[in-house]
């Protein structure tokens, strides 16, 4: 069984480098972040003011990792989404894999995104200089 | 029945609330609940095509009947990442 | 430009968390590490040891993270892999890459390990217990 | 002219040695200077269908002309990641 950690988090993400069972079978962990740039629709922000259903959005983002997880047969998988304001060059979203083989985790990174851009409700909104 | 909804993004804005509460008929489906909802904020009408709907956590149908103190919210298009 | 770093190391990786320059226009940030497994070929091990042409692992691999980072517009894009013995559970491989949008990161990352396993002067053997 | 030869993993431990130099005539094609590495280390033919040879830092075909002091590298499939 995989470790499946979803998180919706107020403040800097700090990665946690210390997730899966040591000793646990991973050949790869991949690791995404989404960080904040500096132009929105081409005009320059100081950040991004994420809103989020939170209950709903953990529910959700659960249940995608969870089904990514067994999908892919990860040894583990965290999700954490960043809401509230975010500055430019911060990380609003912070996404890591463990599993046996490469395809597998990279792949599952990428669905997980897909998944949480297409379904997960967050809403965000340009905050201006 | 009480039915609350809660507004997200470019429809909390449009209605100028977050959160509406309205009496209806016991067992409206959530598609005729909409039409009350919108009755009362017209203005949230040219997101309905593009918004979906969740009863709670979970995302429903226009079928789904609505029991009370259920909280539905209309969800526009998602934008985390 | 991007800036591309490659790297032939002996020892532990660490991670250069910092790469990239501040204030780039990078919205995806994307780090693998190949970690070695417990088992080879089903058979439980301390570790490998990489033995490595190392003058021409540096070209090959430099001429490999150029052309992906040019390919995918990547705006960083850094690549070590660490040889001698490697204990299990211990990196082996570690890129990242650092891009306006997260396909071309994960795709990018993707696209050098599978050059670099196929053309990188590297070998490795089992150390048994 | 000396041509200097580097033997890789499997290769070199065929060989019992990373290193092998050999006097031949110069600009004596890739593909005959193996033929004339093989005479010599017949223990390496096995693995010569499945290696590729690298001069210095890069690839070459059998048809590369060698030259005085050229580095060649036989390069058995790569294991690296």
């Amino acid at each position: 069984m995989a470790t499946v950690l979803v998180q919706i988090v107020r403040g800097v993400i700090e990665a946690d480098r210390r997730l899966g069972a040591p000793g646990g079978d991973r050949g790869a962990v991949v690791e995404f972040q989404g960080v904040v740039r500096g132009l929105e629709d081409g005009a320059p922000i100081d950040g991004l003011e994420y809103e989020c259903h939170v209950e709903m959005a953990e529910v959700q983002l659960r249940r995608i990792a969870e089904e990514t997880a067994r999908f892919f047969a990860l040894d583990s998988l965290l999700v954490l989404h960043r809401i509230g304001f975010v500055p430019v060059g911060e990380t609003s979203l912070y996404v890591r894999a463990e599993s046996a083989h490469r395809r597998a985790a990279i792949q599952a990174v990428d669905e997980v995104i897909v998944r949480l851009k297409r379904d997960v409700p967050i809403w965000k909104a340009a905050c201006g200089t | 029945m009480r039915v609350s909804f809660r507004l997200w993004s470019v429809m909390r804005v449009a209605a100028g609330t977050a959160r509406v509460e309205i009496e209806m008929p016991s067992g409206t489906p959530v598609r005729d609940a909409l039409d009350i909802l919108i009755d009362r904020y017209p203005e949230l009408s040219r997101h309905r095509s593009s918004a979906r709907v969740a009863v709670g956590t979970d995302y429903v149908d226009g079928d789904r009947l609505l029991v009370d103190g259920d909280e539905v919210s209309l969800i526009p298009p998602v934008q985390g990442g």
